[in-house]
């Protein structure tokens, strides 16, 4: 069994997904328990992954025997292993919560809600490149679905922004793979990676082109500056549970600029060695200052919530840029802290929003949350692990990225930027703290309480930070161990490509 | 005991699709004939709901013999059709045309409407509401009685004798 | 360890009060108190070994990474502020009790408390310059928290949100100035930062840093500029006022400078900057204390005025100096603390805090009034108080100090008018609220407190006096200790005596307390003078700029993200032409080495009428059917091409999915408008149709350029193994279904979702339905004309065999489960165009949902089947099988998997067209009925 | 002939690409899947253009057409039909929720909770 | 013979198309333009074959079935459109 | 002497360019006849057998090239012949439901295309029907 674990966070919620999509009328109490196991379940996946992947060994998993170059391979190193494990981390908060009620707004949810991780995770795994796409397909397609989940006003036009992006997006993604194909003859990534190098100028020209035209697509996944612009009101808009879930989808996109363009345009690619990264260092830098923007200027928690995931994507975006290792471990401890933080807040902010009436979750005057206490405690720790506030995650993670900066000029762009942005979100989460949880009406006798699902959701995702934040050391450790891993694309090709390869027959 | 009608709802059908089976395949081997048949059967037992009673075929032979004269109709009907549109010298006279169905089965009507839309000159336009009568709509005619005429004569009475009576 | 303990103690106290409920309240003080009780016992247990010139450390390794270990230190500086913290802390404990009403919640102001006291704690004896920050920062949070405390009242939100936002803007400056410093020394060790400093003071970033780490002092201990929060935060609670606001928080900014001390001070602009700071903060504040109504005011502005006072002596280039800065901070912080502590009391007693009505209070609480007396006392520097020893000291050393150079004279004379005005409203403080006038306009008759109230003053103002009678043997060797540590060098000898002897400083004390007594009596005019400004200050600018940070950024975010789907596609577009076309043109040569094919004239009528097609669909895209009729043209033109250049396949799908692309399209266009109205302005469409025709240049060029080419491919490989490997001649198939059946997999797997997904958006819809069409013609009453019902049942069955047919032959021949799947469902759905949804319905025995989602299981169940055999997922298998009669059979697992595909590709189309179309069936008046 | 080819498929972009971006759902889910059509056709030639040699193996020939960037068209016309046929309905609810096709937000839309 | 036979049906099949183009693009009415779009689907499967007489093979034969079987749906959906707005009812 | 295979190339010859010929009169047809009526006949009749004689064509040649009777193209025949007239007969009835003004010269007049009273309130106006 152990063998087929690369592909098991794959199969496992495609397996589940199906069987709960297969009648629409199913008793919701026997899907959630199925959710909620299989979700964790994954966990223990990813967990098992993350052990396995410890010993430095790069993985492949030959699909239908079909060896590289030729057939698809799922890749396991500590980078995917650490994805699949942060996202089914994620996921079970999500499925948590969800079980607490918002599944049962429309149909289908954790059928959808597993395909959806069946993407993501797929997406995480893959070694060939039409192969991921076929991933970010799934992934969206569910994500659609998922979006509109409970329907709305708001959601639904937010949604068509969001797919009707995402639809153009997958389209440069195909133009993309055609030139890389057209250029390269394979679409295996590390076969790929060694044959870069030996293009001539003319094709390395186009070569260059699909590799842009790569980093647009990841960027609109990703919400990098100018791309960003649906993210805010479609992750907004989306219910709860879904939104906490979205979080690790513009992670997706991180992902794949980090994968790509250490892989593929890495350090052995000759010319085209390391095109992107500039890049991403100045977009980062630019969604970073409209993140803060964003976040002081937000008049609903969830809207500000969806701008400090933005905040989020500069820093990494920002880190890439960095180009070294100890960037790259920075980023990705930053990434597993905002991914779980900033997911519990999309909670969060719901589950505040139910308890205060017709003002749901507008920084306004209203009536009183029910639960003063629980929320407030849960706010200020979510808060301050967001706007990077000692001792929890986001103050190490903000740092290690700021210390990642090694040139005076990137260290004065980077700090002032992250500095103040550190400023603005403390300014911004203290209003709308102060206005949500201080400035309020009295209690009315509601009996609305979050629950214990509710609940435990939201510390288990929040409560995250402190954990993180004590487990620095050991996390970090994984995290740099990750990033020399990354940058020895050589390993990859000794891994995936041993001289000389046949195609298996079945 | 099985009756005929439980496993072979349409028989026509099911030699239709064992015919057009072996047509697709391009083969006669024994398998194939096997395998046609099989889904000669199993087809129309899956689509026997989708399928509402139509007209009995009385007398198959008049049939061919139908189709055989429609054939020689349509050639003929496209050397008109083609004389008016190349040469510009030659007018059209079109006509609209009401033509008085004396068929009642709607399957019948299709057949007809069909052969009147191949056919010299015209073309089937609306089937009234009522289905008691055919607007046709003729490219180059005089007088709607003799066409009426002509069309009755010609396809609406076979028909008749083939499916109806 | 014991280190380790005395700041995790406090911690868990902030813990122990939750257990206690608010009703018995001896009980939650009683309890809160033992943790930091005991943590003071541990400290004690460590004075001796401290005193005596060591150094205790304590380290667990926590982010090597980061450069973070979790280390602590005791040395003499940690001993002084820790036993401040946890004695002042532990008497504030005992204050509150009596302090808080009955509403106001115990065990949640205790958990506050204690959560401050840890962070306090924490900074004063980190021994990692990041922990120390960590620390620092969680002051600033929980101060917060306090200061919010009555949060229903909109002053103590004010004051707690600009306390933090002031605090946390200097911890981020902190934050960086520290990362820069631990660089130059490449380590965040304390004691090895400590002894850098020749390697620090060399660095070309040393003028940052010193900036940096400033900022974080000067913003926490409230010096000029920033002041601002302090007096704001008075909102707070008071026993907050007296520990925060005197005697610890603010305290940590001028700690910071006493720490790094060491390292940093010593140039010429650690003097000016801190030197200055500190005087210009000390005059400012106590300026503001005399004119201040609200007592706790000018409390707050003395508190900044002392904070300058210490900030100058930690600026000032004597080893004397800082010694008597240390010497202030014990002494202002049992002043202060006490004289909060009192004003609480008045405020408790009197229901107000406002000078102009608090009179004659002598009367009803004496005991309170002594207290008071001698605590003012030791504000102003009154001999024989401790307050004027370090007065005393601090004077001295103004006259020592280098700074300004020629204007060196300035500095003592500012800082006597300094002491001078803070005798004037110490005076002021003590007289107008416990000896002058009595108290008739007060609500309530005050009386003294409960004596455990009055205890922690007690105890506070009697150690003032005992220091500040026997300074010698109370605290010399304390502040030697602590000096030790916040200087580089060796202490310099000090005595500290009551009597030096008549000089200049003695002469400067006396002038600054005569002259405080002439400026009390003479207040009136300066209150007066006062008068003419208006209320201007620094908290409203404040106010004002954070408002207008808020609207300038709800104004450019609503002008840059305004909602415009179009402008966000453009941003696209432009990202696209930036970043591709950038490096397009960075290309040499997009001429491959192939040469072209040569061209005909059917190739380029095709090309043509594609280009057209595909022209007026974009042009004619207000009329929305004639665009769709175009765009259908487009897609049986890309079916030919496909076909043309050797893709059966591709060709048969196009086809097909053309068809029932357009049945799709002609469903949505019932449901929206029938015509686009004219929007775009003539600029916007040139702007539109340029871009199109740049991204549409990118493509064409990027297309030549690989089409010339040439390409070293994998697919040899599946040509080659297409037959023996993946048993099927028809290699495009067998890519699908075997060697990249994973693609597949998803594929259908999206398809699925998107079914699943439409049905979810289907549900609860609210419909448009149009009752006629967009030339206003009503619709036809004709709804299933039965010449169309007649040709479609019949074309059932025969598409249904031609579908098997294509299904069957796959493998070998273009076809395959898609197709096969797609025709099977455009003749279902031609059944319910002819027929209708509820003919239709009553007929199909199935449900689509669970067809579909089985279709992906069998697929998928076929790539698990693998498993068993121990290989790989989605490894296929196939046989040939003679059968008798039949002949040589093949079979495939991959059949298996295509027949998951067809029937997804059937469950999902009919999911989306057959639900679509059953929508608007119940709501429909059927006309037919009307007319037949 | 590849001239002209890269021609077609570029007119075919920018074609869709315009209509993208026009302000009404119905020709952005149009142009959709005229870009989808373009995007097609170019990924189908990244293995050359073969005439008469269908990738279905004969004896006595190995003139054949590149099958992987078949096999890869073939995926992405069934996504992109999935994502049509979902865009398509998404602007049909819309029109439902909005009562317009518009596809911009106006302003004072800010998300806020729609239970119905 | 055959070749020659071959060229000139095409061109006129060829021809044939340009025609319904013509008419697809001037309408006048929208029947003019849908029944042109038919002619063309019609006018596709002659093209086919006469491309499979060419290349001597059968390859693209379902193709031409695929559009003469499928082609008129499209016809019928966008007339019943026309008709009655709602072509599923 | 003239061979067999040169006979039937003839004949495949004959058939091709008569199915080109009639499959551009239709197309010519459609492109040039006055009204919408008229140039209905010329898809629904010569186009359909223009192909039809391409398809009959196609079916000899693939016979004697293949050496085994090719009869896909009947199957091909059939469909195109039992669906063309019902494209015809769905066209026809969309130009008499829009309408369609017809040749001068036309005679006849059903009552499908008489102008009938106009409600002036039908013109495009949607009717909202919330579903259940
Ligand atoms: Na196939
Ligand atoms: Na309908």
């Amino acid at each position: 069994m152990m063998q087929h674990l690369i592909i098991l966070p794959i199969v496992l919620p495609l397996f589940t997904g199906l069987f709960m999509l297969l009648s629409r009328n199913g008793a919701t109490r026997s899907r959630r328990i199925l959710a909620l196991a299989s979700t964790s379940l994954l966990v223990v996946a990813g967990a098992l992954q993350v052990i396995q992947s410890g010993d430095d060994v790069v993985r492949y998993y030959a699909l239908g025997d079909w060896q590289p170059p030729f057939g698809i391979i799922l890749v396991l190193d500590r980078l995917s292993a650490m994805m699949v494990l942060l996202t089914a981390i994620l996921a079970l908060g999500s499925v948590i919560y969800a079980c607490a009620g918002d599944d049962e707004q429309g149909s289908n949810f954790h059928g959808l809600f597993q395909l959806q991780l069946m993407g993501v995770n797929g997406a995480f795994l893959t070694g060939d490149l039409f192969n991921l796409f076929v991933f970010f397909e799934v992934l969206l397609i569910a994500s659609y679905a998922l979006l509109i989940h409970g329907g709305g006003k708001s959601r639904i036009h937010s949604s068509f922004h969001y797919v009707a992006l995402n639809l153009a997006g997958s389209a440069l993604f195909l133009i993309a793979v055609g030139v890389l194909y057209g250029v390269t003859g394979t679409l295996n990534m590390t076969d790929m990676a060694t044959r870069i190098p030996e293009l001539d100028a003319s094709q390395a020209g186009l070569a260059k082109v699909g590799a842009m035209l790569l980093l647009v697509v990841f960027g609109l996944k990703a919400a990098m500056m100018p791309l960003y612009f649906w993210l805010p009101r479609a992750y907004a808009a989306a219910p709860a549970p879904v939104a906490a879930l979205f979080v690790i989808m513009s992670k997706v996109g991180i992902y794949g600029i980090l994968r790509i363009y250490t892989l593929i345009f890495g350090a052995q690619a000759g010319v085209l060695a390391d095109i992107a990264q500039p890049w991403a260092w100045w977009l980062g830098l630019a969604t970073l200052a409209l993140g803060s923007v964003g976040v002081i200027a937000a008049r609903d928690l969830r809207t500000q919530v969806a701008y400090l995931i933005l905040v989020s994507i500069g820093t990494l975006l920002a880190g890439i840029g960095m180009n070294s290792q100890q960037a790259t471990s920075a980023l990705l401890y930053y990434m597993i802290h905002t991914t779980l933080v900033t997911g519990g807040l999309f909670l969060l902010a719901d589950a505040i929003a139910r308890q205060r009436g017709k003002a749901g979750a507008r920084i306004v005057r209203s009536r009183s949350v029910t639960q003063t206490a629980p929320l407030g405690i849960l706010f200020f720790v979510g808060a301050m692990a967001v706007v990077g506030m000692p001792p929890l995650s986001g103050a190490i993670g903000k740092t290690l990225v700021m210390q990642a900066a090694s040139l005076p000029s990137d260290k004065a762009w980077l700090w002032s930027i992250l500095l103040a942005n550190g400023l603005v979100s403390v300014i911004a989460l203290s209003r709308a703290g102060s206005t949500v949880f201080w400035r309020a009406n009295h209690k009315e006798e509601t009996h609305e309480t979050m629950g214990a699902m509710r609940g435990i959701a939201l510390v288990f995702l929040i409560g995250a930070s402190p954990l993180i934040s004590l487990l620095a050391g050991p996390v970090t450790e994984f995290t740099e161990a990750t990033a020399t891993q990354l940058s020895d694309q050589q390993r990859y090709i000794r891994a995936i490509l041993p001289a000389d390869t046949a195609g298996g027959d079945a | 005991m099985i009756r005929a009608r439980s496993w072979l709802p349409i028989p026509l059908l099911s030699v239709l699709l064992l015919a057009v089976w072996l047509l697709l395949q391009q083969s006669v081997a024994f398998g194939q004939w096997l395998l046609g048949g099989f889904l000669a059967i199993v087809i129309p037992i899956v689509i026997h709901p989708f399928w509402e009673p139509q007209a009995y075929l009385k007398r198959p032979f008049l049939l061919v013999r139908y189709y055989l004269r429609v054939l020689g109709d349509i050639v003929i009907a496209n050397l008109q059709v083609s004389r008016i549109i190349i040469d510009p010298r030659k007018r059209a006279n079109p006509m609209f045309v009401v033509y008085p169905l004396e068929l009642e089965d709607y399957f019948t009507i299709t057949v007809l409407a069909s052969t009147i839309t191949l056919t010299p000159g015209t073309v089937s336009a609306h089937l009234r509401l009522d289905g008691k009568s055919l607007l046709i709509h003729t490219l180059d005619a005089d007088d709607p009685d003799t066409v009426i005429k002509e069309i009755h004569e010609r396809y609406e009475r076979p028909l008749k004798e083939i499916f109806e009576c | 360890m014991s280190l380790l303990f005395i700041v995790l103690l406090p911690l868990l106290g902030s813990l122990v009060p939750l257990l206690g409920s608010n009703d018995r309240r001896n009980l939650c003080a009683l309890i809160t108190a033992i943790l930091p009780a005991v943590a003071l016992a541990l400290v004690a247990t460590n004075i001796g070994d401290v005193l005596s010139g060591n150094v205790q450390h304590y380290s667990i390794p926590w982010i090597p990474a980061l450069g973070l270990d979790f280390a602590l230190r005791l040395d003499g500086l940690s001993l002084m502020f820790a036993l401040l913290i946890l004695g002042i802390g532990l008497l504030i404990i005992l204050y509150t009790r009596f302090y808080l009403a009955a509403e106001d919640s115990m065990p949640r102001f205790y958990a506050y408390l204690m959560l401050f006291l840890t962070a306090m704690l924490g900074i004063v004896m980190a021994d990692n310059l990041l922990l120390l920050w960590i620390f620092w920062e969680l002051t600033s949070l929980s101060s917060f928290l306090l200061i919010g405390f009555w949060h229903t009242q909109s002053d103590a939100r004010r004051g707690a949100r600009v306390s933090l936002t002031v605090t946390a803007m200097g911890g981020l400056a902190l934050l960086a100035g520290l990362l820069l410093l631990g660089q130059m020394v490449g380590s965040y060790d304390m004691q090895t930062v400590l002894d850098s400093r020749d390697l620090i003071q060399q660095d070309e970033r040393y003028v940052p840093v010193v900036l940096l780490i400033l900022l974080g002092a000067f913003t926490k201990s409230a010096q000029f500029p920033f002041q601002f929060w302090l007096p704001q935060a008075m909102a707070a609670p008071t026993p907050v006022s007296a520990f925060l606001h005197s005697a610890t928080m603010v305290k940590a900014g001028v700690f910071l400078l006493a720490r790094l001390h060491p390292a940093l001070a010593g140039s010429e602009i650690w003097l000016y900057l801190v030197g200055l700071t500190g005087l210009v903060t000390m005059i400012y504040g106590a300026y503001f204390a005399l004119i201040k109504y609200d007592i706790k005011a000018i409390l707050a502005y003395s508190t900044i005025s002392h904070l300058g006072m210490i900030t100058m002596l930690f600026g000032l280039d004597s080893r004397m100096a800082t010694v008597a800065g240390l010497f202030h901070i014990i002494n202002h912080a049992l002043f202060k603390a006490s004289l909060f502590m009192v004003a609480g009391i008045v405020d408790h007693e009197c229901g107000t805090r406002d000078i102009r009505k608090l009179k004659g209070l002598r009367r009803y609480m004496p005991m309170t009034t002594v207290l008071a007396t001698l605590g003012g006392a030791s504000m102003a520097g009154v001999p024989l108080m401790n307050g004027y020893l370090s007065k005393e000291m601090m004077l001295t050393e103004t006259l020592e100090t280098g700074l300004l150079g020629g204007l060196f004279w300035l500095v003592p004379v500012l800082a006597t008018l300094g002491s001078l005005i803070s005798a004037a409203y110490a005076l002021r403080f003590v007289r107008n609220i416990f000896f002058e006038g009595s108290p008739g306009t007060l609500e309530v008759t005050p009386h003294e407190p409960p004596l455990l109230m009055r205890a922690p003053v007690l105890l506070m103002i009697t150690l003032c006096v005992v220091i500040g009678l026997l300074p010698a043997i109370t605290v010399t060797s304390l502040l030697h200790a602590a000096a030790d540590a916040a200087l580089a060098e060796p202490v310099p000898e000090f005595h500290l005596a009551i009597w030096h002897g008549f000089n200049l400083p003695l002469l400067m004390s006396a002038i600054a307390l005569g002259g405080g007594v002439v400026l009390y009596l003479l207040r009136k005019p300066l209150f007066d003078f006062q008068r003419q400004f208006t209320s201007l200050n620094t908290l409203s600018i404040y106010e004002v700029t954070v408002q207008g940070i808020v609207r300038a950024a709800q104004w450019s975010l609503d002008t840059l993200e305004n909602g415009s789907l179009q402008r966000y596609m453009l941003w696209l577009v432009i990202a696209v032409l930036c970043l591709a076309g950038g490096s397009l043109v960075m290309t040499p040569s997009l001429q491959g080495n192939l040469p072209q094919q040569p061209l005909d004239a059917l190739l380029i009528a095709g090309a043509a009428i594609t280009i057209l097609a595909g022209l007026a669909t974009a042009s004619l895209h207000r009329r929305r059917l004639i665009s769709l009729l175009m765009l259908s043209v487009v897609g049986l033109m890309v079916s030919l091409v496909f076909a043309r250049f050797s893709a059966p396949d591709l060709a048969l799908t196009q086809l097909a999915v053309e068809v029932v692309t357009m049945i799709l399209l002609m469903l949505a266009l019932f449901f929206l408008p029938q015509r686009t109205p004219k929007e775009s302005s003539g600029l916007r469409v040139v702007r539109d149709v340029l871009l199109s025709a740049a991204f549409g240049g990118i493509v064409a060029s990027l297309n030549y350029a690989i089409l010339t080419q040439p390409i070293d491919s994998i697919s040899q490989f599946f040509l080659e193994h297409s037959v023996p490997g993946g048993g099927g001649h028809n290699v495009v198939n067998v890519i699908l279904v075997d060697f990249r059946g994973f693609d597949t997999l998803g594929e259908i797997t999206v398809l699925g979702i998107a079914g699943i997904g439409i049905f979810k958006l289907l549900n609860r819809l609210r419909l448009f339905m149009p009752s006629s069409d967009f030339e206003g013609r009503p619709w036809s009453p004709d709804s299933h004309p039965m010449i169309l019902a007649i040709v479609s049942q019949t074309l059932l069955p025969l598409a249904l065999l031609v579908s098997i047919f294509i299904f069957l032959r796959g493998h070998n021949a273009p076809g395959g489960g898609f197709i096969a799947g797609l025709v099977t469902s455009v003749a279902l759905i031609l059944m319910y165009i002819a027929r209708g949804v509820d003919w239709a319905q009553q007929r199909l025995a199935f449900q689509f949902q669970p067809i579909a989602v089985a279709g992906v299981g069998i697929a998928a169940l076929t790539g698990l089947g693998s498993w068993f055999f121990g290989y790989p997922f989605l490894t296929s298998a196939f046989g040939h099988f003679y059968i008798p009669l039949i002949g040589d059979v093949e079979l495939a697992t991959a059949m298996l998997f295509d027949l998951g595909v067809y029937f997804t590709v059937i469950g999902a189309t009919l999911m989306i067209l057959a639900n679509l179309g059953k929508l608007t069936t119940p709501h429909r008046p059927s006309k037919q009925k009307e007319q037949s | 002939m590849e001239a002209l080819y890269a021609t077609m498929t570029g007119a075919l972009a920018a074609s869709g690409l315009y209509l993208t971006l026009r302000g009404r759902t119905f020709p952005v889910v149009v142009g959709l899947t005229l870009l989808s059509y373009a995007v097609n056709l170019f990924l189908f030639s990244t293995g050359g253009l073969t005439t008469d040699g269908a990738a279905v193996i004969k004896e006595h020939t190995d003139h054949y057409a590149d099958p992987l960037p078949q096999a890869l068209v073939l995926t992405a016309i069934v996504i992109g039909f999935a994502m049509t046929a979902f865009s398509v309905i998404l602007a049909i609810r819309v029109r439902g929720e909005l009562g317009n096709d518009v596809v911009n937000v106006t302003r004072g839309d800010e998300p806020r909770e729609d239970k119905s | 013979m055959l070749d020659t036979a071959l060229w000139i049906s095409l061109a006129l099949f060829v021809v044939a198309i340009l025609l319904n183009v013509y008419r697809l693009t001037i309408g006048p009415s929208l029947p003019d333009r849908i029944l042109a779009l038919d002619t063309m689907y019609v006018n596709s499967i002659g093209l086919i074959i006469l491309f499979c007489i060419w290349l001597n093979s059968k390859t693209y034969f379902e193709a031409a079935l695929l559009i003469a079987m499928l082609g008129f749906i499209s016809t019928v959906a966008v007339c019943k459109y026309l008709l009655r707005g709602d072509i599923i009812e | 002497m003239i061979g067999f295979y040169t006979v039937m190339e003839g004949i495949i010859a004959f058939f091709l360019v008569a199915g080109g010929v009639f499959a551009f009169i239709g197309s010519l047809g459609l492109a040039r006849l006055q009204d919408f009526y008229m140039r209905l006949h010329g898809p629904s009749k010569t186009s359909t057998l223009g192909v039809g004689c391409t398809l009959i064509g196609s079916m000899i040649y693939f016979s004697l090239t293949n050496h085994t009777i090719s009869l896909q193209e009947l199957l091909i025949t059939i469909f195109l012949f039992v669906t063309a007239p019902v494209s015809a007969h769905m066209l026809a009835k969309c130009a008499l439901h829009q309408k369609l003004p017809h040749y001068e010269r036309t005679k006849g007049r059903p009552e499908e295309l008489d102008e009938e009273q106009e409600d002036p309130d039908a013109a495009d106006r949607p009717s909202t029907t919330p579903a259940p």
